[in-house]
Parts: structure tokens; C-alpha cells; sequence
């Protein structure tokens, strides 16, 4: 075992997924000779040259399409989108094209096409930059959408990812590209995550926390410092957004009995919404109290840092919602010991 | 009739560019030259031959090409009248004056070639070589149509005839074309796509962003504006600054020519130099062929923003009739034949439809058969009514 | 009060908020020479001429995004996407531009632009013309959307948008143009609606069912079948999805105990997802069962009708839920008298 | 120097294509003839003369010129500095290399004629005369920022002085500006609407779907683009397959240009004949301004993208320095005057910084002041931490 960063085990992944099959090639903006935005695609061009590695103009609609043209006839390509804001751009070509073609022709042609995107805010870039839109994604039948929040699971997912025949949305987050983690030495070593599971990623019996992409790892967080209170906080990562775990949250839910859940992303109508609907749903006399939401400020998100502050969750929020949660349960809790 | 693409065709500044050092590409197969031609497979005609240099045609290969615009015709016809009778759904976009256009783009195609098109393709699925039945069929939404009754008629698919589409969204097909040259480039492969859309369709952001591309990384695609002088009931003056179509090309140092849509011989010919450019040279193309929209933009269409004027002009303008008098005049096609082609390509198209009546809508049990090609856990296969826990 | 249809309701009020600001303009595709795609605009050509109602190119990105230019300099533009599929193709002017204007630049411009566009599916035209993607703008602050189901609504919303100094996406549906209902014979006697609030369309005891837009007509549909049978459905007609009116639809669900949600679009993260998460959070010491949701299969919607049938929410499946939802109560219900 | 455009500027086939019936307008005020210029009202220059024909230019518009390109010179390094401080977030771009074409742009615009620009705007925002406050105050994201603190470098925004915008999304404000000029042009009005943007833009949607738009309309819309070489690390060549982006007018009839960028008069001069046919004649413009971009795309770009060479070769490019050069050749501009305008732009710029860092931050009591113009019931305005019901 190896510890990497979350850049460097996508990197490596795309590089071994690219020697095992000649059909994977990259495409997308900077991403050859400026080697990536974010450095993801380092050293490859040098490695595979510009056929395999190509640059394209700023044509968001144009190169997804393409791709996705390229992917009918048996490519997988593996794009990149500079950050998820920009896909907006393409969200026709993605949307009504690729998570269309192979149901509206009764199955003739698939899509295997991989579209690696970062999402964040955080970072002071305004608030054209800054948005979290999985959620468009996600609510799309016919595509798929990975969320992985560590490197392990980043290149697990990822060979999952472009070894699948459906088009899948590889959800990053700048803020988690230099956080590290485990990664076996030899990366041919990393099985393929299976599409559509959630985890248990820490066992806990008081609350589940649930989360994904960064937000999983401020839950992890979170539940240490609850830990410490003598609270033992389960956290659900949830890995994939579409197809959703309901079964893996739902269940957790049972367990515990109440549950907040962690997004990047505005409340109302986000990501989170769909696992409250769910939870109320699949463990409504397990629970015994309203599952609550910790999300972004509804607001098209400022610059100036006081206010971005303000506006985005955190550790601090979470670990706030989660101890309001606990209380609307009534439960006499232990103090810690 | 057999003139060559140059007289009837304007060709672009695009052509005559100074010329440009050429972009290195990755490792490609040699492509075969014009000495291998591969004879067309298109359904209901003796094969064009697409050899380059073109040899004169054939009086079998003229018939063969009025064959199947009479065919065309009577297939939209037959799919008017049973959209007015209920048995036809949804949008359904005629080919009613393009009949010279698609078979001349066709008989260009080795079956081997891709073909992307618009929501108004019927007459290219036949001509590319598909059963009227089964694409009949798909119109009715049977499951034996082409794209099992999942697309209907502005979605006709077929993989094995290489049509890879009908697509609804104005522009989308031209980005997918694209990336699907590349795919053929990249493999080494010698096959061309061609991509078929409308004049409106060249003001959509797609339209530019996938010629730029096409023509940066040398893809051997074709690109067809089929300019009918409207969008809907928008006149081509009133959506395009530059009307004249095929001018576009330069904006992307694409070679790129007009040529008169009626005349399936002359689209013929200038398809042919924009395919074998592509497939020999991988350098994109963009044809513009003129050709009229005889009746609405669908079947419901009265088309009441054209003055009863234009709507007279059409008739001199019909390709069909024009190319049947043609054929005539050379002493090609004699009455007793005419009347005798009429008669069989209109008991295909009938037997067409008869086969898609008779055939079965699909399942409701098949409904969640094409969500995905990898099968996957949790995905959500409830009817409205069902909760989304069953336990 | 003349009995008009949504159509006319629609078309009657552009007329007379051209007729009574000089900077109301319209702007799609084919909406003048052919006088609108599903005829809403009809005459207005005629009776303003060229520059006050303009034929675009097909150019989704460009004559939307050239509608909020065009009202941040203070006209008031109209735009009509032909149905909210296409709206794809200009979703970065909406969410990036025209969403992001007001707050972006510290309130210096406002957009006072209206987008209107029709959803819906059920007319066989496939999978890439069937969605229903409200959701996308519900879920994005500094847009409102509103979604009105009757010709009066139509009329009163549509001049609240157009006065309304924001970015309002205008939902119609194509299953609603041709329904009737009141309206003043004096168009100028209807007054502007209040954005933002839903209405309690038919008030009940028993059970709540939220719906919006085609299916709030649903609703009560089966609000009357329902009472029949001698159930009191209490029928909220939301109206607005954004903002949403979460006080009305939780003040409902306390009086009923319990609620369904009837949507048009996808279950999974759907609109339905955040009213079900809105419920539990609000009326959890209320509810007598879980909220249950009544939405689209998850499929590219296919051609056949049969297939198109049977993916499509319809009366007969919200009974189906609403009798479910009852029974999930546990409470003895009286028998139909 | 005072060279015509025509000398270092190339013209378009739109220019020259066969003229086209002029389309009918909604009623406008008539435009004011060239005798009724307005003095622009640009910072810290002497005014420069846009009437039309240009006079010949004074020793006193030229060194105005230089005192602004000067300003932006130390604005953007000073900005530079302050973001390695850490005073300044997100992404910074500079307009380094671009001074000759800020300057010209501005010069010849009227004041309440507008702009947009794209993220890559700090020169513009102070050669339309915003102050450097407060530019920088916004880059520091204060509340004494042009646009609050709300926007940052990429998006400066004054009403007053009608920069309506940097956008950070790349071509997201050019439809925004042919909107802008319909809006003026709906109202009768005579300005124009300028709309900056980089030589990678041309090759997104919208760029194509605005300027058909603007050429359809007869929007008095000047586009242009700045041809810095680069999108990033991608050379224009590897972007767009026609690499002379002035020739892209063509495609919509658009009368184009190309100027050389670093020569401020000559921009000046092709910008004014651009500007003054949009205001005269309400016919939009193409016009391609080609300059070096100095340094990295953003400050922490290392531009390792580019060889030593051609680093190297940047330094003759440099436009501060050649005007600088030119203006003392001709015996206009002194060492001593030199330094001393060095030293008054650094002052002013040094005032900026420390106004800037005096400045407070916007207080989160704000945060939910901009989200809707008119306000609206059940608007969610929580924290993070905050639930949805607050009973
Ligand atoms: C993106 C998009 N916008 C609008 C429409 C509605 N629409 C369908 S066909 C059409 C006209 C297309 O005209 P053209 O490209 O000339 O093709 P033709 O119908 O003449 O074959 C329009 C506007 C659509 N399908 N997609
Ligand atoms: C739609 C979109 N795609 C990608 C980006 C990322 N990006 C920011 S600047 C840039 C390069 C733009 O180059 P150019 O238009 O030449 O402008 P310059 O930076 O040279 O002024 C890119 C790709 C973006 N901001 N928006
Ligand atoms: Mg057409
Ligand atoms: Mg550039």
C-alpha cells in the first residue's frame, strides 16, 4: 500500500486504464499540453500522444457530443470537463443525447462514455464557478453518477467507471484533489467498484450521517469529533447518486433511528432532498426524529470570503444539525465519559 | 443529367485556401484508393457505381435512382395518410420534395459508411437500404420497427445499415457525426460519415462547434445542410445572415460546395467528391443542396405563412416529376414503365403498412429493458403507482 | 367571466401586457410568421409587427441569452422556448446568466426577463421531447419558477412574471392548453398574482395531494372520484416551485395526517422529493404514514404508446397511491355511506 | 503611428460582399452625424479625440495613452503581488501584453456606450474609467469593490460607467451584448455595445449563434476579439481550424477586421471605424485585435506550456515599452516625463491597494441581499446550520 493523493490515483487509473485498452482515449479542454486544470491528465500526452490525448477548443457541447459520437461506434472516451459549471454547456448533448441514445433505439447502440467533472465551492471563484449541479445529473434515467470521496475508491470507481457500457458522470471536488489516502502499490491491484452501492464507512448507533464526495469526508470528521462527546455517529458515503443505495441508507437509518444529511449543494430541491423523501419513506417508524439537511446558502454564492464562509456547510454546521437532531429525538443521551 | 458537380455546384473559398500545413494525426490505415470501390447495397435500385472518376451512368442506374424517389414519395404518402387515420403518433416530418437530395446522398455512401440525419428521415432510411416494413413499423410503433417502436418516426436506427440515427434535437447530430468520424479515424477504418441536417440547423451552436472540430482533427466527415428555404415556417433570409449556406465552410477552412438539390444526379456527383475527399484525403466536407419542401414542416402543418404564390412555384419544383420527365425526354423511361414502378413501389409501401399494422406494440413488461447496457444495482424499476420500497 | 382556455388565457394576457408596456417584447422560434408553435402567440404579429414580437434563428444559447442582455438594459422580454427540452441547449444562459446577474455584480442589474415554455409528456413524441425538467431551474436561487394549472392562474402568474423584476422560467404543459376554465371578460380585471404561494384548490380532511402544473388538475380529478367514495382530499396546487410555499403545504399535511405527491417528471430526485423532505421535516409529529410520490418510470420515455402509457403518472396510479397511503394510515376509514 | 486602419488593419469579404437589402427596423431616434462627438471621459488621460474623421492625434492624446497603458501595467503587476499575498482569491487574470489593445478599445468608445468582457477585464474597467480603488477594492472582495465584493477580478461591474460585466464563463457575454444592443437599438438609442472576448472563444456556440443573431437584427454591436495567441495553454492554431479569426465575420455577412494589438493608435482607428458604423449605420462588427498575453493565463499559471524562445521573443512584443519607445523617438515623450507618469500610476495604483486593504468585507448580514430584485414570499434565507422550519 501506497498513500496517494486523490489527483495521483485518478491519474495513475486513467494511465493504466488507457494501457489496458486501446479504445480509451481523453479528451477535453488543457488537459494535454497544459497537463489538466487540475493536473489530473500529468505527463499523459508525453506518455500517449496527442491521439490518444486530446486537446479541445472551448466547444463544451461540441467535444461531449463527440465523444459520445465517438463512444457509438466502440471508443471510451474518458472527458473531461474543466469543472462541473462549465457542463452546463453540454448539458443537451449529455442529457439528450447520451443518456438517451440507447433506449430511444431500442438498445442498438450504447454509450460508453466517461465524463470526469469537479464540482466545489470554497475557493473564492464566484458564483458562476462554484455550483454544485449533480443534481442534473443524477435525476437523469440512462446515465449514471459516481461521487467517490477517497483515492481508493476514486480509481476503483473510476475503472468501474470506463469499463462500463452506460455513460457515467465521474463526480470530483477540488477541495478533495490533494487529500490522501490508501492506494494498493500496484494499480492494476484495484478491483472495479460496483456501480450503485453505498457504504458504511464508519459504524455508529446513535445517528447516520450521510454524505458523498467531500461532504462523506466531513462526515468522517464530524463523527470523530462526536466520538469524542461519547456519540457514535454512522456515516453513509454514498458513492453513487444514481443508481441510489436506498436499501444501504435505509437500512442504516433503522438502525439508528434519525439522520442528517451532509451536501455541497443548495437545499431545497438538492441531492438531500431525495434521501429524506427516501428515508421517510423506507424506515418512517424507525425514526424518531425529522431527517434535516445541511446545505449551501440559497444564494447565487459571493466572492468576498466573509460571505462565501457564511454560505457553504461545514464541519461546524454539520456537527450543529447533528446535535439538534439528536435533541428532537428526546433520547436521554449519556454524557460523555 | 450526368454534368459534373462543378457546373451545377458553387465550391468555397474554402477550396481554394492557401493551403494549410496539414496536422499530424495518429497512426491511420492506408486507405484503399479509387481503384476499390465497393458496389452500394441500397434497397430497390441497381447500384450506383461510386467509383471516382464517375463512368457515365447507366440508363439501369438512372431508373434505379427515380425507383427510389417514387418510393420515398409513396412511403410519405402511405405515412400521411395513416398519421391522419390515428395510426402514426407524435411528430412525423416528410421528405415531400427532398426526394432528389436523399437519393443522391445515398447512392454517394458505401454501405459501409455511417449516416447521421435529422427527424426528417424516412426516405434516407430507405435508401440506405432498410425494409419500408420495418421502418413503417417503427412509424406505427410496433416492436418490429427499426428502433423496436422505442424511437418512432423521428428516430429511425438501424445499426447494421449504419444509420445511426434520426435525432429530434436541431443540431445534435452534428457534434455525434463528428465523434463518430473520429471513432473511424482513430481505428484506422476508411469509412466516412455523413451527416445530414437542416438550413435552420446551421444558427445552433453545435452546427459551428463540430465543424471547427471536425476540420482541427481532419475527420472524415460529411456534412449536408439540406436547405429547403425553411425552418418550421422560417424562411432561411430570416434565420442566416449569410443565406448562402455552403459559405460557412470557410469559417473553418472546410471545403464546401452548393449544388441543385432536384437533381439526384448532380447531388450525386457532389456527394461523391465530398465523400471520397473525406475518405481518402480525412478532410471534412460541407455540401449545401438546395431542394424544396413541398407540403408543411410535419403532417399537421398547413403551412399558411407561404403565399398561395410559393405554394404554386412548388409544383414546378417537384424533383420527382421533374426527374420522371427528364427520363422521359431521354427516351430512358417510357410511360408503361413509369406507371408499372408506381405500381410496385406503391404495394411495397402498402404491404409496408399493412406489416406494421399487423405487428404487436411492445410490451409493457420490455419497459425497462433499455435503461441501461450494464445491468446495475438499485436502479428504479417501478410504474408510477408502485412505491418505491416494495417490501 | 368568459369560459376561455389556457391557450387564450395565455395569449390574451401577452396582448395586454404589450398593450401596456411599450418595453414588453416577444421573442422564440416561429412564434410570429407562424404564429407560435402550439399558437399562443396568434395575431400578435400582426397587431405589433416585426419589432415587438421577433422570429429567432434556431439558437437556443443565443436569443436567450440575448433576451437577458436585452433586459438588463431594461427591456422586458418574453421568450418562448418551444417546449422546456430545448431549454437544454440555453440552460448556461439561464443558470450561469441570467440567475447570476442580480447577485453577481452586488444588485447593479436586475433581469427582468420571462422564459415561457411548456413540459409534458404522453403525446408519443419520444424520449428526448417528453421530460419534464423543472427541476433544473426549481433548484436554482436567484430564478423563480412558476407552473400554473388553469387558465385563470395562467393569466394572473403570467402578469406577475412579466412585472416581476427577477428571471421567471413560466411553466406551461402541452396536456393543459386546451383545458377551459374562468376568466374576468376585462383581461385588465385580472389581478397579478402573488409568486411564491401555493393554494389549497380544494380543501379535505383526510389526505393531502400536492401537485403542480397537469398534474394539480389531476389531483382534483381524483379528489372527486375520492369523495365519492366518501374520502375528503385536501388538493394543494403548489403553483410555484420556486420560491416554495412550504408554509401552506405543511399547514395542509397537519390537518390531514398524510400526503401523496403527483408529479410529471422522474421520482428520484424529482420535485417530489423535496415536498416529501419539506413534509417530514415539517408535520413529522403529524403524519400517520410516510409521504408517498407518484411520478414517471424511470426511462427515456419510449415512442409506442403502449409503452408511453404505461411510464406516465395518470389518475388511475395516484388512487392506486392515495388508497395505499390511506391504508398505510392505519386509520379505520368509514365506509362510503 | 497615426497610421489608418486600412494600413495595418486586414478587411473582410463582408466588407466587400455583395450588398444585401437592408432589413427593416423597428423605428430608431436618428444617430448623430460625425459632428456631434462626445469627449470621452476615460481616467487619467487626456481625452482622445473620436470624432470621425480622426484629426490628427496631439502629442497630448498619445501620452494620455501611454499614462493608461502605463495604470494598467502597474495595476496588474501590483495585482499580481497582492494575490501571492493572499490578498486576492479565486482566479486572477491579467491584462499584461494587452494595454494597446485596452487602451485603443476604450479610446474609442463614447462613455455611455457599453461593455462587455470577459474575466481578463481589470484594464478595461480602468480605461472606461472606473477608478483603481475601486478595481482593486473588488479584487480584494470588499464591500467598497465596483460590484460589492459580490463579483472578485473576474466579475467588474459598474452601471455608471457602463461596464456591464466581466463574465467568467467563456463566451456567456456575447449573447448578453447583442442583447444589450437590441435593447438600445429597440429604444432608439445611438450607443454602442462593445463586447470583448479571447481568441479561445470563437470556438464555443455561442459566439456563432450571438453574432448571426447581431447580423440579422442590424445590431450596432461591436465584437471583438482578442487574439492573445492562447485559451489557457492552447495556441489559437490547435483551437480554430481557420486560425484568422476575423475571417469568421464572413460567415454572418459581418464587415471584419484584424489590427495589430500592440499599436494603440491603430486599434484606436480600426476600433472607431468598427464603433462608428455600428452607431451610424446599426451594423455589427468583427474586429480581431492580435497581442501577446505578457505572462500565464491566470497569476498562478507558470506557462510551462511555452518554450524559452518564445518567452523570450515576448519582450520585443511588449507594447508599453515600444509606445514608450515610439513616443521618445518622436521627441514627445522625455526620460524625466516618463518617470514621472511611471510614478504617479504607481502611486495611484499603490493608493488603490492600500484603499482597498482598508476596505471592510462585505458582513454576512448582506448574504441575502442580491438573490432577487423583487422580493418574494417563502424565499429560503438559512445558514447552513439552519433548519428549514425555524418554528
Ligand atoms: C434545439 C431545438 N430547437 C427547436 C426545435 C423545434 N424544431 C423542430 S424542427 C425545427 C425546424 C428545423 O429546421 P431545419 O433545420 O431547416 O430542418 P427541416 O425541418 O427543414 O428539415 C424546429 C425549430 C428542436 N427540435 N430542437
Ligand atoms: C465555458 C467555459 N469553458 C471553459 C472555461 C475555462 N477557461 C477559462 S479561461 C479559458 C481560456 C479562454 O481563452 P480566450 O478566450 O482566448 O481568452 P483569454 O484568457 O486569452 O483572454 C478557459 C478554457 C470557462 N471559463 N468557461
Ligand atoms: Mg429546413
Ligand atoms: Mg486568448
Amino acid at each position: 500500500m501506497a498513500t496517494v493523493t486523490y489527483r495521483q490515483a485518478l491519474r495513475d487509473t486513467l494511465r493504466a486504464e488507457m494501457l489496458r485498452d486501446e479504445n480509451v482515449l481523453l479528451m477535453g479542454e488543457e488537459i494535454g499540453l497544459f497537463e489538466g486544470s487540475y493536473k489530473i491528465t500529468e505527463g499523459l500526452l508525453k506518455e500517449f500522444g496527442p491521439r490518444r490525448v486530446r486537446d479541445t477548443p472551448i466547444a463544451e457541447e461540441g467535444f461531449v457530443g463527440a465523444a459520445i459520437g465517438a463512444a457509438m461506434l466502440g471508443l471510451r472516451p474518458v472527458v473531461e470537463i474543466m469543472t462541473i459549471n462549465f457542463s452546463l454547456l453540454a448539458l443537451d448533448q449529455i442529457v439528450n443525447h447520451a443518456a438517451k441514445i440507447y433506449g430511444m433505439f431500442g438498445g442498438q447502440a450504447s454509450v460508453p462514455l466517461v465524463i470526469r467533472t469537479p464540482g466545489g465551492g470554497g475557493q473564492q471563484l464566484g458564483a458562476t464557478h462554484s455550483q454544485n449541479v449533480e443534481l442534473f445529473y443524477a435525476f437523469i434515467p440512462g446515465l449514471k453518477v459516481v461521487a467517490p470521496s477517497t483515492p481508493a475508491e476514486a480509481s476503483a470507481m473510476l475503472k468501474a467507471a470506463i469499463r462500463d457500457d452506460d455513460p457515467v458522470l465521474f463526480l470530483e471536488n477540488l477541495a478533495l484533489y490533494n487529500t490522501k489516502g490508501e492506494l494498493p502499490d500496484a494499480i492494476d491491484a484495484v478491483e472495479p467498484a460496483e456501480i450503485g452501492r453505498a457504504a458504511v464507512t464508519r459504524p455508529g448507533t446513535d445517528i447516520t450521517i450521510i454524505g458523498y464526495s467531500r461532504m462523506a469526508r466531513v462526515a468522517a470528521e464530524v463523527a470523530d469529533t462526536l466520538a469524542a462527546e461519547g456519540i457514535s455517529a454512522e456515516v453513509v458515503d454514498l458513492r453513487s447518486l444514481r443508481p441510489l443505495d436506498r436499501e444501504t441508507i435505509v437500512a442504516s437509518v433503522r438502525r439508528t433511528g434519525c439522520a442528517v444529511v451532509a451536501e455541497d449543494d443548495w437545499l431545497t430541491y438538492g441531492i438531500g432532498a431525495e434521501i429524506a423523501a427516501t428515508v421517510q419513506e423506507g424506515a418512517f417508524d424507525w425514526l424518531d426524529a425529522p431527517v434535516r439537511r445541511v446545505a449551501m446558502a440559497e444564494v447565487p454564492l459571493p466572492y468576498a470570503k466573509s460571505l462565501e464562509t457564511a454560505a457553504l456547510p461545514s464541519a461546524g454546521s454539520l456537527l450543529t444539525a447533528v446535535r439538534a437532531t439528536l435533541a428532537a429525538t428526546g433520547r436521554a443521551l449519556e454524557p460523555a465519559s | 443529367m450526368a454534368e459534373t458537380p462543378t457546373r451545377s455546384a458553387a465550391r468555397s473559398a474554402g477550396e481554394a485556401a492557401p493551403a494549410r500545413a496539414r496536422r499530424s494525426r495518429g497512426p491511420r490505415t492506408p486507405r484503399p484508393g479509387p481503384g476499390l470501390p465497393q458496389p452500394p447495397d441500397t434497397a430497390g435500385a441497381e447500384a450506383p457505381d461510386t467509383a471516382v472518376p464517375a463512368a457515365p451512368d447507366t440508363a439501369g442506374t438512372l431508373v434505379g435512382f427515380y425507383r427510389q424517389m417514387l418510393l420515398v414519395r409513396r412511403f410519405e404518402e402511405r405515412a400521411a395518410r395513416a398519421y391522419t387515420e390515428a395510426k402514426i403518433g407524435g411528430y412525423c416530418h416528410l421528405n415531400l420534395g427532398e426526394e432528389a437530395t436523399v437519393v443522391g446522398l445515398m447512392a454517394a455512401l458505401r454501405p459501409t459508411d455511417y449516416l447521421f440525419t435529422n427527424y426528417r428521415e424516412h426516405g434516407y432510411a430507405l435508401a440506405k437500404g432498410i425494409g419500408a416494413d420495418r421502418v413503417m413499423a417503427e412509424l406505427y410503433g410496433r416492436s418490429t420497427g427499426v428502433s423496436k417502436g422505442w424511437g418512432g418516426s423521428m428516430h429511425l436506427f438501424d445499426a447494421e445499415a449504419r444509420l445511426l440515427g434520426g435525432y429530434g434535437i436541431v443540431g445534435g447530430q452534428v457534434p455525434l457525426a463528428a465523434g463518430a468520424a473520429l471513432a473511424v479515424s482513430y481505428k484506422g477504418g476508411d469509412d466516412v460519415v455523413m451527416c445530414q441536417m437542416g438550413d435552420g440547423t446551421t444558427a445552433i451552436g453545435g452546427f459551428h462547434e463540430a465543424l471547427n472540430i471536425a476540420a482541427l482533427w481532419d475527420l472524415p466527415a460529411v456534412f449536408v445542410v439540406v436547405n429547403n428555404g425553411l425552418g418550421m415556417g422560417t424562411a432561411v433570409e430570416r434565420s442566416a445572415a449569410e443565406p448562402e449556406l455552403w459559405k460557412r465552410g470557410a469559417a473553418y477552412r472546410m471545403a464546401s460546395a452548393r449544388v441543385d438539390g432536384t437533381d439526384v444526379v448532380a447531388v450525386r456527383d457532389a456527394a461523391r467528391l465530398a465523400v471520397e475527399r473525406a475518405r481518402s484525403e480525412s478532410r471534412p466536407y460541407l455540401l449545401e443542396a438546395v431542394s424544396p419542401r413541398l407540403k408543411g414542416h410535419s403532417v399537421v402543418d398547413p403551412a399558411r405563412y407561404r403565399s398561395k404564390e410559393e405554394k404554386d412555384a412548388l409544383k414546378d419544383a417537384d424533383p420527382v416529376a421533374r426527374t420522371a420527365r427528364r427520363l422521359a425526354d431521354a427516351g430512358i423511361l417510357s410511360p408503361e414503365d413509369r406507371d408499372r414502378i408506381d405500381a410496385e413501389v406503391t404495394a411495397e409501401v402498402e404491404a409496408a403498412a399493412a406489416f406494421a399494422d399487423a405487428s404487436p406494440q411492445p410490451d409493457v413488461s420490455t419497459l425497462f429493458d433499455y435503461t441501461y447496457a450494464t445491468p446495475v444495482a438499485g436502479e428504479q424499476r417501478r410504474l408510477p403507482a408502485d412505491p418505491v420500497f416494495r417490501s
